[in-house]
């Protein structure tokens, strides 16, 4: 009843929401999952002029199910390259089982 | 000299003012009062919209070619400022090239709260402007935003040794005007010019203003407060910078505004909003916009400089300054 | 004739049209304004509260049983139009009749937004209605969800020949008053009669009416503009459907309503009222209840064609069309 | 007597009351309205910048001195609330002592939202109170949340048998007035001394108050339905506590008040207020200070007893009782 | 200090979160987690007319930890059942290490 | 291209945020993710006056990747003897991939 998938998650700047969301269309993947985030990390950036002090959630956590490393893999590589450099951001990958019948 | 520090003095104690520093002094006691972001949201379309109105109201029962100089001088401004940035700022001991005209493209763009603390302050003096003169925000924050990151791009590519790719300016242009701070401006002039709001405008729009900006005040004044501390990781020219800047950009501009007003019949009080739009470093729009045009460069400096000091000095110094100033000129 | 054209063209002018269309100018450009979900469902309560509120200040001070014979007539046009929609739409080439149905469903059921429009414009073109009329809403809002739940029901059941369980019609009864709308308008329409609500009434909901509606009006345009895609999806019969529904729909009970201005005193204003409320479709209330009731039926196809056509449609060519109607048929 | 009663009657028939019990009835039909947890913050901020600006407008023009003796009347009272509970509550079968006192410090601590119910209520009774008497609400919040913690971080040190470490008091004061609510109020009253905010405040906070106080009252109703669930969980104790506490607590600080009338010029409207405000029981800030304060008492029998019950009974019966004898005493 | 537990997550339309944790009790687990979220997939349908420009978190997240796997399977197929044919909605599993003292 | 990390969760109670978060820090962990949450448990107590007919997401998740496990013990002990005993809060861990040039 179950296959093996893997989950991709990437915590990130909100302002790189939209570009995140289309490079992970692009490579590919059915799918996504957006959460409103916050948080601290070793950079640490803040990215919009918004007011902080209304406890704006200022990052974004999206989750992609792929069926293959591969993809997950692609599009890891894919927001390290165009992402890493400039903006706060981390990734990380595990292995979750789905539902045999929700094709990823 | 007297009499100017005297109507200095008086400005000092509008109320838009105070509810600045009530703000500021909350957060620094560590207060756990916070607006909603959807109420602060709200507010500033709210504000943005009401300006906007008002102005399509006063566009559409006046001469369209009248807002041709000023509009010019207000986009030449808005580049200028970008230029002193990156020659004053950008020659600073350690300061990065791309910090410097990012510095430079924010506090060249515009505040619509600084703009919407101005305009009741200007009613209070009896100070007569052109009731069109609030659209010229766009002229001059757009252009001051596009300088910057091509400036910035240019400069990078250079340094990089890249072959120069053209930098697209038409994106830049098309990313501001989708801005929600200049749509819902720009939307207010439309309905002003195009419809009849007369009704909303007078029911809602009006009565609320102050109101709303009252609270919008509260609310700028806790975040200066919760950014000075990001201000205080960078290098202190930043913060410098962000004291002295909209002083003298409001300086540059009230001269425009008066070699039009010589040429033309612009008014005294026309000079003050371009003098305060100048003075103003934007808040809602450019932020994010240089963040996705200039990825390298750092925005806890020019995020932190202008909404730590940027926007308070314009707020709280050159409003009541340039104020101060058409009232003698007036005398 | 061009009388009536002219009286048309003039309600097309009126603000509450403006911020549609600007709202849809807006959200097709592009635009990054967004009002916060939090501020949509407020605005949406506080009018709802306003015209229950109003509604239930004239039902205390009016005779009860005027209100039988219209609220009658709401039923049956709301049912009707639920069958109109299985009977037209249904029969079409590759169209579900769930599908159907719940399309049916959501366009017989009504939109708080559009009837909040409708009022001030009859309260500017000077044409007198029952001030309760406003309270028919739920008369003709319910019936018609819980025909298109129930004949959906029955209709699938047949077709999978499954033994036939009863459809229990409490229960989606029940949801239709739970919903915010319903709840928001009630709740308005209970104080209004046993409390003494005028001052709050007076102070607050009645000057920030027009306010809060143009805000509304400038949402509704966005939502219009987005849905579009999604009604691109499905079958183009949705979109021709959406465009015709809310005419027909409103003539059917206009003239619902002329008889009963015969056989009572209720006023041509009241049919306008009816009728407008009949073009109108769901935007709050009707989506979840039907997505619960009718769960095969595709939300794509129904809540694109009701908010991204329906409801400018019922807007800008029903309110100024039977506003039309109703002064010439004063004169 | 019957004059008491016709006029107690006839503040029940007050729109505040109808709200709040609308808000009861809609949630206990379980409907899905809800206003927005934004809305909420939003409107409880601008009730008490309100009502701070207006009692700082106050101050501004008044003898300083004269709060004086209130103030520390305000003061014992919430103190001897804490030990009241303590003493009877506390004493209750299975009732333990950190509960009671969390209990009695809830309820020795002050209600913005019955505060501001009370204050229009008082205005359309034309009785008489001092503009400033509103700023007593920190003298008997902090001291009665202060009391709570402290005499139970002694009593569970004495209990667990520790080494007796002393209970810092300054940070609970600290914390009680970084509070969203405390800081709104005295915020309000450090605007309305310092600055002029009169033109803020007649176009925006003055007008707009009765409206937002209606909308609140709904959301306390709601609230009040929604908790009792949660206060079923608990003995039957919390309950009756909850029902007859703000009632003998309102008479003490009501005694108390008529004292400091006769001593000084304190008005008898201003015993109302001192005695509302004993009755109410905190709703915003209270619950997270006790939480962090005393961890280990039940939130939900204390947040319980005065949301689902304390408040109403505050709101429903203490106003309409002290603003009753009031009027009798002063024919 | 710690055991085995199953963490089965759930992402379907907002609209089903009440039914979902009604139906994640009656299967008779300790409690859940529920997260606003955003996302599309390949039914992607909408059940709601609230405005979709006001970025509204149209999906909701819910995390279950159960002890047994059974309870876990059970849930996922129950959930399958009710509105796997209507509605848009995934689900996954996979296990975690809980603190011992928390009784799942 | 990736290291093994432990991804410490702990959902508790939203008044708690501040507290669980300065003890992270000063644990030593490089970063942390919140998300605004809901839920229920065996404890479920309410701690805020705030309406819940409005929907409040009165918990909150916490997120923390570490290098080591030690790291994840250590927080997790300090979270276990701060707070357990009165307050609802649940923490659990697993272990995930991420990037290597991340340093957790
Ligand atoms: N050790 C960590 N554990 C959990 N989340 C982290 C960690 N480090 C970073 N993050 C998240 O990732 C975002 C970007 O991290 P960074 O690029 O290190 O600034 C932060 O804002 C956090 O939300
Ligand atoms: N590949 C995926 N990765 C992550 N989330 C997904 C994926 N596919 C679907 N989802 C989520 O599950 C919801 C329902 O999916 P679906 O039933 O495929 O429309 C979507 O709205 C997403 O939030
Ligand atoms: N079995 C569970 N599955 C998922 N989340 C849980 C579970 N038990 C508790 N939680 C979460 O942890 C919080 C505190 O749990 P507790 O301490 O058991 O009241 C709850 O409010 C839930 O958000
Ligand atoms: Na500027
Ligand atoms: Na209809
Ligand atoms: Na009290």
């Amino acid at each position: 009843m179950s296959q093996q998938v893997w989950k991709l998650v990437i915590v990130g700047e909100e302002i790189l929401s939209k570009k995140i969301i289309k490079l992970i269309k692009a490579a590919g993947a059915t799918g996504y999952t957006v959460n409103a985030a916050g948080g601290e990390g070793s950079r640490n950036v803040r990215s919009t002029g918004d007011p902080s002090v209304s406890h704006t959630l200022s990052n974004v956590k999206i989750e992609v199910l792929t069926g293959t490393r591969e993809l997950a893999d692609k599009i890891t590589h894919d927001i390290a390259t165009k992402f890493y450099a400039d903006y706060s951001i981390i990734t990380y990958i595990y292995q979750v089982e789905a539902l045999r019948d929700h094709k990823f | 000299m007297s009499d100017f520090i005297e109507l200095f003095i008086k400005q000092l104690q509008s109320p838009t003012l105070g509810f600045l520093i009530g703000g500021i002094v909350v957060a620094s006691f560590g207060s756990q009062l916070a607006i909603p972001d959807s109420i602060y949201r709200f507010i500033t379309f709210f504000l943005l919209m009401k300006i906007g109105l008002s102005a399509g109201i006063a566009i559409r029962n006046s001469n369209p070619t009248e807002i041709f100089l000023p509009a010019l001088g207000a986009m030449l401004v808005g580049i200028a400022i970008v230029f002193i940035g990156q020659y004053t700022l950008g020659r600073l001991p350690g300061i990065k090239t791309t910090d410097a005209l990012a510095t430079g493209g924010l506090f060249g763009a515009v505040s619509g709260s600084t703009l919407a603390a101005l305009l009741p302050q200007l009613d209070s003096a009896n100070i007569p402007y052109e009731a069109w003169s609030a659209a010229l925000y766009p002229f001059m924050d757009i252009p001051a935003l596009v300088t910057a990151i091509v400036v910035a791009s240019v400069y990078l590519t250079k340094k990089n040794g890249e072959a120069s790719e053209k930098v697209e300016i038409w994106p830049i242009i098309k990313e501001s005007l989708q801005s929600s701070a200049v749509t819902a401006m720009l939307l207010g002039v439309a309905l002003g010019i195009l419809t009849k709001p007369e009704s909303v405008y007078e029911s809602f729009f009006n009565p609320l203003f102050r109101g709303f900006l009252a609270i919008l005040m509260i609310i700028m004044g806790m975040e200066a407060a919760q950014r000075m501390n990001e201000l205080r990781k960078v290098a202190q020219w930043f913060a410098i910078y962000a004291f002295i800047a909209p002083i003298v950009h409001g300086f540059l501009a009230f001269g425009v505004g008066l070699i039009i007003h010589k040429i033309t019949g612009f008014s005294i009080g026309g000079a003050v909003v371009l003098a305060v739009i100048a003075a103003s470093s934007s808040d809602i729009s450019g932020p994010p916009t240089l963040r996705a045009g200039i990825p390298s460069a750092n925005p806890s400096a020019y995020i932190g400089a202008s909404t730590a000091i940027g926007t308070p000095v314009a707020i709280a110094i050159c409003i009541p300054l340039f104020i101060g100033i058409a009232e003698m000129m007036a005398r």
